[in-house]
């Protein structure tokens, strides 16, 4: 009813392969956007052209996002135009968009959880039979979509009861299973792991092959540097500048875009050797399980340690991690908190304890969404009070403020909505939540999922200082760089379970590995057996 | 279970009867009398309550069918709409008796009888007290008796009636006009609050005619409460004659009720008799009913049931 | 899982093995509760066993099935239609008004449907392009029914047409002397055609999309706008059909018919196992519903000796304990 | 007093204070505006039709007058629709606060009428009391159905709608029962400073929940739990307390407007009282700017929906609208009402006047 603009109005053909200097696929020009007081976009322009892979990069709340839901008609733009194939031109909703041949992957997972996976990727343009839906065609269907990119996920399974991870395959799937000549990626990659993304890559290029233009957001820069050919890059709303990825140094790269010089990382490296392991653990884990996620783990904890967990995909490291915290109960084993038996039964116990939990899944676990800032900010340290103990409004003010300076969430605004926050900062929110209730064990599962190169900077400087103060970390990560540079002890999973667990003096990223793989049987393993659970 | 308990050996009669509801003091009464006759004339009493909805008692006449009562009693919820079921139930032979209120039918072989109140009637009632006593219900002496009606639950048929009834009884006295009528659902706060609106907004209210003594009881708290004196400074005419209203009444809050008498249980047990007996009985069974001024009221006031 | 598709595995074992996909549990519990409670009236009662009985229960719960499955539309699509049982007492009045004036019965019939489809379409245009609530909107419609009805008469109006009563009197005969009537054909074919449609067809899965994610439904390039209004538009027809069906079983049209009813749907839906945030749920679930509804009804006409107070609140004692049960059976194994 | 209740939108974005044409602007931001623009729209029509509508004279020491009446009838309406958007923003719903009142009102006036002394100040206390610790076994039970067992709340509710009215039918045996006792009856009709009791009653509850939820924490968790439970849940708030504290809330709001329209006709028709009521209240609250979908509430809000509700009531029979066409008057109010609220219908009447307005839904 609403797609009034349905008719494709992309007149050119499919260009010739290979060509890249033809004319523009989209050219937005002087976009701009804003959201009551906030200036999202400010006069930016992008030109995409056919077979490309074209980077947009910038900070956490750069504009990114909203550059791309300004395109595919989320978004209505406030001034600048849209010109489509040599025609001006601006989509009315993402149907519309998609119609065109326009086909997105947004930042967080957007499809529908109660559906299967087939129905998620293929639902709008399923095969059909005498009007019907053919379900067995469309299975069939999304099976040969999946296998292409080399996914062995059941397309007759509950989209909900994967990982986010699949879930994000899927989004993806979905997006490129449709002949597309633009198809955007906004942080696909946020949540894969090294072997996905490969695979995503490969599928990636064969589309840049065949004259797809391609938009990809991603904050890991050697993602981009291995993938893309030229790049916009925006800065507070701003356009910053368009280059060639070639012509680019990595350096220069994150100067751009954070408009300064950048702090180095590296003075992390190898601070972290102070492996006090005598005395009591604060946290001690005596085979704790949980039928179907994870079998009987063993894992001690103490203070001041930052304790690595490595794995692939559905390895159970979040499962591990939520079992630590109450947030699943346990069907056998115990736990110890500085040596005397305790029961988790709900989360509300751990905090109690000392013991704090951000989740992967920021959006359905932790973002409050209608809520401002600074009370997704003390809501933890103000649900262990009680609500009959409200924070003086002066203590509230004080930490809320420090801690958005501190993490540098943008905008510093504590009464912003935090549904309205990009998503690398509601990450940082996020962080600020749990670091106010002065934890003892802080478990952080996937802290720096989606966070831009700096942030994740101050974010892992930030963890290295408190273990310095004390804090015991349970870091989970995806990137193994981040989990060796910052853990003490490095505990590998695979398979729902621990299979190994080392001091990390001289582990490396290629060790890992090896340990994950010479435990036999490949990544794809693993997502057979989960799509077999239900 | 083929020896169903309704209609085996043992000669007890069983009735199945269908209640619209408890939705007023008036219908429990109602129910309460036929329960205390059914038991003295040792009938075995399937009872069941519809909720007001007609689709619930055609269902539970169904049921009765297919418990193969010997007589199925009930009070329709609303006139029309019962041809169906009433078939079914003559094809099983199952004897019917209307109670309360007639059903609109052009085959008057489904059901035996009616036993029940006329509601027109009851409006006719009031409309002529009013007209015989225009003179004194011409409270403030403008020579308009200016009435305010209370109207029962939109659509309800004793609401409609009533008030049709009412109307064309005072069509004979041009002095007397309804200036603002508005339903009250047959409560007393629905009857309070429409009239301390009437109150607010209508000049020179003589009298106040309300469709049951529930609304008129609330009319009387708001005159009150305007600092009026209900009964004197403005008429008040109801219909039902339950306690409550008798006692104000009495105390000449109320100047005239209409009786509408809901202790049928004895009369209609005496029908049901009759009619599994063979007896011919008239397809009209009006009951008794009076009206009440308020020094008849002081005397029945202590013997009333209910 | 693959124990059970080794070849070794015998059939016993494959059958005993055999677990329903979770999302059917919720149905499958209904219906075992009803057959439960069915066989408890059997127990209890004389002649509750009686297939009769339960020919009559879809007999006297035909218009509530084809509300229910419209009902079904709405809360998949994550709403909810408050106007129905108003919506079945405008059709009631339409048909028995127009009747009266001497219109054709099919005349009739389609300004029914006709006039009960806009009002749905109507209210689902507020909700979606207006962004108002769909409690509101609807009961905004509930109240607008009703006052339409009034409008065309406060009393009640027979039926008396030809075609209207030989509907309503003609039953089909089944072998063993039972009955049934073209009401409940119309209200069982309404439910297939309906789990055809949520099952099999495009607009039927983008239903369940938009109930389980409207703003993900909208980002996927799904026609929200459509399925939005659509499920309320069928929401409107089925209270229309659900209307002629009531007026076929009353043969008449009043304006205080089918008060309340929009909650028997509601609550039909809901013990049928469908969620009332949207997007989980089966048609097939809602007609066990309204039978478990319509079973509770008949277990107290058949008991016969509660007063009303005890009637209500045997409703709400047998309805708690169904919807506990449920409950119980269908939550997660830890 | 004001400054707990504004709505969350007004009272939050702007932490310091405001003043001169920003506050112009604030009130003209404020979501609150459009509910009072209703309000004020129908009163105006009100004295429209009968010129005399806003008078108020006062008589036997307290004040008299339509405004007065709406005031005291508004209380009922209030109080319910208090409850009503405490539950709500958890995400729930309550349909059972009208069988709660009749429940209320019907031990409350049994017990009067059964006392020793059916006059006594201390019978109608007790006989309140007594209706109200029931109210919160009731509200306890709702609680429990819903944040132990798990049921939606909208059928854990039905059941208690559908059998409350027999067991409050139960407790008065069917019967209307009629209290002679001054003190209840006050607790309606009569008057403190010249202003009605019950309003004052219904306000003071509505300070205090005022001062409960914004100066404690206990709005903003009720808030968390309505917007994002298991985020929530993981944050370590209790949302099974806070849920089960707010449906007892619910109910206990529910009892006392049960007392109050018991006591506004001294007595009780178990079948009648508080018929629909819910309905009102959740209108009322919608009307407020509370969303159905949970979360965000605000008080202030809910008192101008129920007092809209309640002079809507007044409106039908002082401009004289036929009882058959109540229904239809009431449906275009609504539909009114909600669209002036709606921003997209707003939006769509500006495009007529000026530029296209660009579409800013919630991303996701
Ligand atoms: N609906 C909205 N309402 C108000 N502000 C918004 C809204 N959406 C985005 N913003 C703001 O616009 C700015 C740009 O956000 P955007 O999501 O585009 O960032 P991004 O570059 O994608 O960041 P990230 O890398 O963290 O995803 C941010 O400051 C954000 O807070
Ligand atoms: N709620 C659940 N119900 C059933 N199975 C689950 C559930 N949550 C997780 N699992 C399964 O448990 C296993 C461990 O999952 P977990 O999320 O802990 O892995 P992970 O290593 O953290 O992976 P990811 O990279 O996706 O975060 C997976 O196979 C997953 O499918
Ligand atoms: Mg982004
Ligand atoms: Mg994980």
């Amino acid at each position: 009813m609403t797609t009034t603009h349905e008719e494709p109005p992309v007149t050119a053909t499919t260009p010739v392969p290979g060509e890249r200097a033809g004319e523009p696929v989209i050219e937005m020009r002087d976009i701009s956007i804003t959201f009551g007081s906030v200036r999202a976009l400010d006069r930016v322009s992008l030109r995409l052209l056919p077979g490309e892979v074209h980077a947009l990069m910038g900070e956490n709340g750069a504009g990114k996002s909203t550059l791309i839901k300004a395109l595919t008609g989320v978004y209505s733009i406030d001034s600048g135009t849209i010109v489509v194939a040599g025609e001006e031109h601006a989509f009315a909703t993402p149907a519309a968009a998609q119609a065109a041949g326009i086909s997105t992957v947004y930042q967080e997972v957007n499809l529908v959880p109660n559906l299967t996976v087939a129905e998620n990727m293929l639902l709008g343009r399923e095969p059909r039979r005498l009007g019907g839906i053919n379900v067995r065609g469309m299975n069939r269907r999304a099976r040969e979509t999946l296998d292409r990119l080399g996914l062995d996920i059941d397309p007759s399974s509950t989209l909900g009861d994967h990982p986010i991870a699949v879930q994000q395959l899927v989004a993806i799937a979905r997006a490129v299973d449709v002949e597309a000549r633009v198809l955007i990626l906004d942080e696909p990659t946020s949540s894969l792991d090294a072997d996905e993304v490969a695979k995503l890559f490969e599928v990636m290029r064969r589309l840049r092959e065949d004259g797809v233009a391609i938009v990809f957001v991603s904050h890991f820069l050697d993602q981009i540097y291995e993938i893309a050919d030229r790049m916009t890059i925006l800065r507070n709303g701003r356009l910053v500048e368009e280059r060639m990825v070639a012509d680019t140094t990595q350096l220069e790269l994150v100067q751009l875009m954070i408009g300064r010089e950048l702090e180095v990382l590296d003075r992390l490296d190898h601070e972290h050797t102070r492996t006090s392991t005598d005395g009591p653990p604060v946290l001690k884990a005596i085979g704790l399980s949980r039928k179907g996620s994870l079998e009987a783990t063993d894992l001690s904890l103490y203070d001041g340690e930052v304790v690595g967990v490595a794995g692939l995909l559905g390895s159970g490291r979040t499962e591990l991690a939520r079992l630590l915290f109450g947030a699943d109960t346990a069907d056998h084993g115990s736990l110890e908190i500085r040596s005397s038996r305790r029961r988790l039964r709900s989360p509300r116990h751990a905090i109690d304890r000392k013991i704090a939990f951000s989740s992967e899944d920021r959006k359905a676990e932790g973002v409050i969404g209608d809520l401002t800032v600074a009370d997704n900010m003390m809501l933890a340290l103000q649900a262990s009070r009680g609500w009959l103990r409200p924070i003086p409004q002066a203590v509230r003010n004080r930490l809320v403020g420090e801690y958005i300076e501190a993490l540098d969430i943008r905008p510093a605004d504590p009464q912003a909505l935090m549904r309205n926050l990009s998503g690398g900062n509601q990450q940082k929110v996020l962080l600020a939540r749990w670091l106010i209730t002065e934890p003892e064990v802080l478990i952080l599962d996937e802290p720096t999922r989606g966070i831009d190169i700096g942030a994740k900077a101050q974010i892992q400087a930030k963890v290295a200082e408190l273990a310095r103060r004390g804090m015991s970390v349970v870091f989970i990560s995806a990137e193994l760089e981040e989990v060796l540079r910052l853990s003490d002890r490095v505990v590998v999973m695979r398979d729902r379970r621990k299979i190994a667990e080392r001091p990390n003096d001289d582990v490396s990223v290629s060790d890992i590995l090896e340990i994950i793989a010479g435990h036999g049987g490949t990544p794809s393993a693993r997502t057979e057996e989960e799509s077999s659970r239900d | 279970g083929s020896d169903s308990s309704a209609s085996d050996g043992n000669d007890q009669i069983v009735m199945g009867f269908s209640q619209v509801g408890a939705e007023s003091g008036w219908r429990t009464a109602n129910t309460e009398s036929i329960k205390a006759s059914a038991k003295a004339a040792g009938f075995e009493l399937k009872f069941s309550d519809a909720q007001g909805k007609q689709e619930n008692q055609i269902k539970a006449i169904r049921s009765f069918i297919q418990q193969k009562v010997d007589v199925i009693a009930f009070s329709p919820v609303v006139e029309t709409g019962w041809d169906t079921v009433l078939q079914e139930a003559k094809r099983a032979n199952i004897p019917v008796i209307l109670t309360d209120r007639a059903v609109d039918t052009e085959d008057t072989s489904l059901y035996k009888t009616f036993l029940g109140s006329d509601f027109v009637l009851e409006g006719e009632k009031a409309g002529q007290w009013l007209v015989e006593n225009a003179a004194d219900a011409d409270v403030d002496g403008d020579g308009d008796v200016n009435v305010v009606q209370l109207e029962g639950t939109t659509g309800a048929a004793p609401a409609i009636d009533r008030a049709e009834g009412f109307a064309e009884a005072i069509k004979t006295d041009s002095k007397i006009k309804v200036s603002a009528s508005q339903t009250g659902d047959f409560t007393r706060d629905g009857g309070k609050q429409v009239m301390e609106s009437f109150l607010n907004s209508e000049d020179g209210i003589d009298v106040v005619f309300a469709h049951n003594d529930d609304m008129g009881l609330g009319a009387i708290e708001a005159i009150e409460a305007s600092g009026l004196e209900p009964g004197k400074d403005i008429k008040i005419i109801t219909v039902d004659a339950v306690k409550d209203g008798m006692a104000a009444l009495a105390k000449g809050q109320i100047n005239f009720i209409v009786e509408c008498n809901p202790l049928l249980g004895d009369q209609l047990m005496d029908l049901a008799n009759k009619v599994l007996d063979g007896e011919e009985v008239p397809a009209r069974v009006v009951t008794e009913e009076t009206t009440f001024t308020p020094e008849q009221a002081a005397e029945v006031l202590a013997d009333r049931k209910y | 899982m693959s124990a059970v598709t080794a070849p070794s595995s015998s059939v016993w074992d494959q059958v005993r093995s055999y677990s329903p996909p979770a999302r059917f549990l919720p149905v499958i519990v209904t219906f075992a509760l009803f057959l439960g409670m069915f066989g408890a009236g059997g127990l209890r009662y004389d002649g509750f066993t009686d297939p009769q009985v339960f020919l009559s229960l879809l007999l006297d719960n035909s218009f509530l099935i084809v509300l229910a499955v419209g009902m079904t539309f709405v809360i998949l699509a994550g709403g909810i239609d408050l106007s129905v049982g108003s919506v079945v007492a405008l059709s009631t009045m339409i048909a028995a008004k127009t009747l009266a004036l001497g219109w054709s019965p099919y005349l009739s019939i389609v300004t029914v449907l006709v006039v009960a489809t806009l009002l749905g379409t109507l209210m689902g245009l507020l909700i979606h392009y207006f962004e108002i609530q769909p409690f509101i909107a609807t009961l905004a419609g509930l109240f607008l029914a009703r006052g339409l009805t009034y409008l065309i008469s406060v009393e009640s109006i027979p039926i008396t047409d030809q075609t209207f009563s030989e509907l309503a009197f003609r039953t089909i005969t089944l072998p063993g002397g039972y009955y049934t009537t073209w009401t409940v054909v119309i209200a069982v074919a309404t439910v297939a055609v309906a789990a055809y449609v949520l099952a099999r067809t495009r607009f039927g899965r983008t239903v369940y999309a938009v109930g389980g994610n409207e703003a993900s439904a909208l980002l996927m390039g799904l026609r929200v706008a459509v399925v939005k209004v659509g499920v309320y538009a069928i929401s409107g027809f089925c209270a229309g059909l659900g209307g002629l069906l009531f007026a076929l079983y009353t043969l008449s049209g009043y304006s205080l018919h089918a008060v309340g009813m929009e909650l028997d749907a509601i609550a039909a839906v809901v013990i049928g196992g469908t969620l009332l945030t949207g997007g989980r749920g089966y048609v097939l679930g809602s007609l066990v519903g309204v039978l478990v509804l319509g079973t509770i009804q008949t277990f107290i006409s058949f008991d016969g000796g509660l007063s009303s107070w005890w009637t209500r609140i045997a409703i709400g004692v047998l309805l708690l304990v169904f919807v506990v049960v449920q409950r119980v059976m269908t939550r997660r194994q830890p | 007093m004001t400054d707990t209740l504004t709505p969350p939108e007004a009272g939050r974005r702007t932490a310091s204070p405001v003043r001169g044409p920003r506050l112009v602007a604030r009130l003209l931001a404020s979501p609150l505006l459009w509910p009072v623009m209703a309000l004020v729209v129908l009163l105006v029509v009100n004295v429209v039709a009968t010129p005399s509508f806003l008078d108020v004279r006062l008589q036997d020491g307290h004040l008299y007058g339509n405004v007065v009446d709406i005031a005291r009838n508004s209380a009922p309406v209030l109080l319910v629709a208090l409850g009503m958007t405490l539950v709500i923003a958890t995400r729930g719903i309550d349909l059972s606060v009208g069988a709660i009142a009749a429940i209320a009102g019907a031990v409350a006036c049994t017990r009067i009428v059964g006392a020793g002394d059916e006059g006594a100040a201390a019978t109608a206390i007790m006989a309140c009391t007594v209706a109200l610790a029931i109210c919160v076994l009731l509200g306890l039970w709702n609680g429990f159905l819903v944040s132990v067992v798990g049921i939606q709340p909208i059928i854990a509710t039905l059941v208690l709608m559908v059998a409350g009215r027999g067991l409050a039918m139960l407790v008065t045996d069917g019967q209307i029962t009629t209290v002679n006792n001054d003190t209840f009856s006050n607790l309606a009709s009569g008057f403190v400073l010249g202003l009605p009791l019950a309003f004052l009653v219904a306000v003071a509850m509505v300070a205090v929940t005022g001062v409960l939820t914004r100066r404690t924490a206990l709005g903003m968790l009720i808030e968390a739990v309505g917007i994002n439970p298991e985020a929530s849940r993981l944050a370590g708030v209790r949302s099974r307390t806070i849920i089960w504290t707010v449906y007892v809330f619910g109910a206990v709001c529910a009892g006392l407007a049960g007392v109050i329209i018991a006591a506004n006709t001294n007595s009780v028709n178990a079948n009648s009282l508080g018929l629909w009521i819910e309905l009102d209240a959740i209108l009322a609250v919608v009307i407020g700017g509370t969303a159905l979908t949970g979360g965000r509430f605000s008080l202030l809000g809910t008192v101008v929906g129920a007092l809209f509700i309640t002079t809507l009531a007044r409106t039908i029979p002082n401009i004289g609208i036929p009882s058959e066409a109540n229904y239809l008057f009431k449906a275009m109010v609504v539909v009114a009402v909600c669209l002036i609220q709606s921003p997209r219908a707003r939006a769509v009447l500006r495009v007529r006047r000026t530029a296209p307005v660009a579409r800013k839904g919630n991303p996701a």
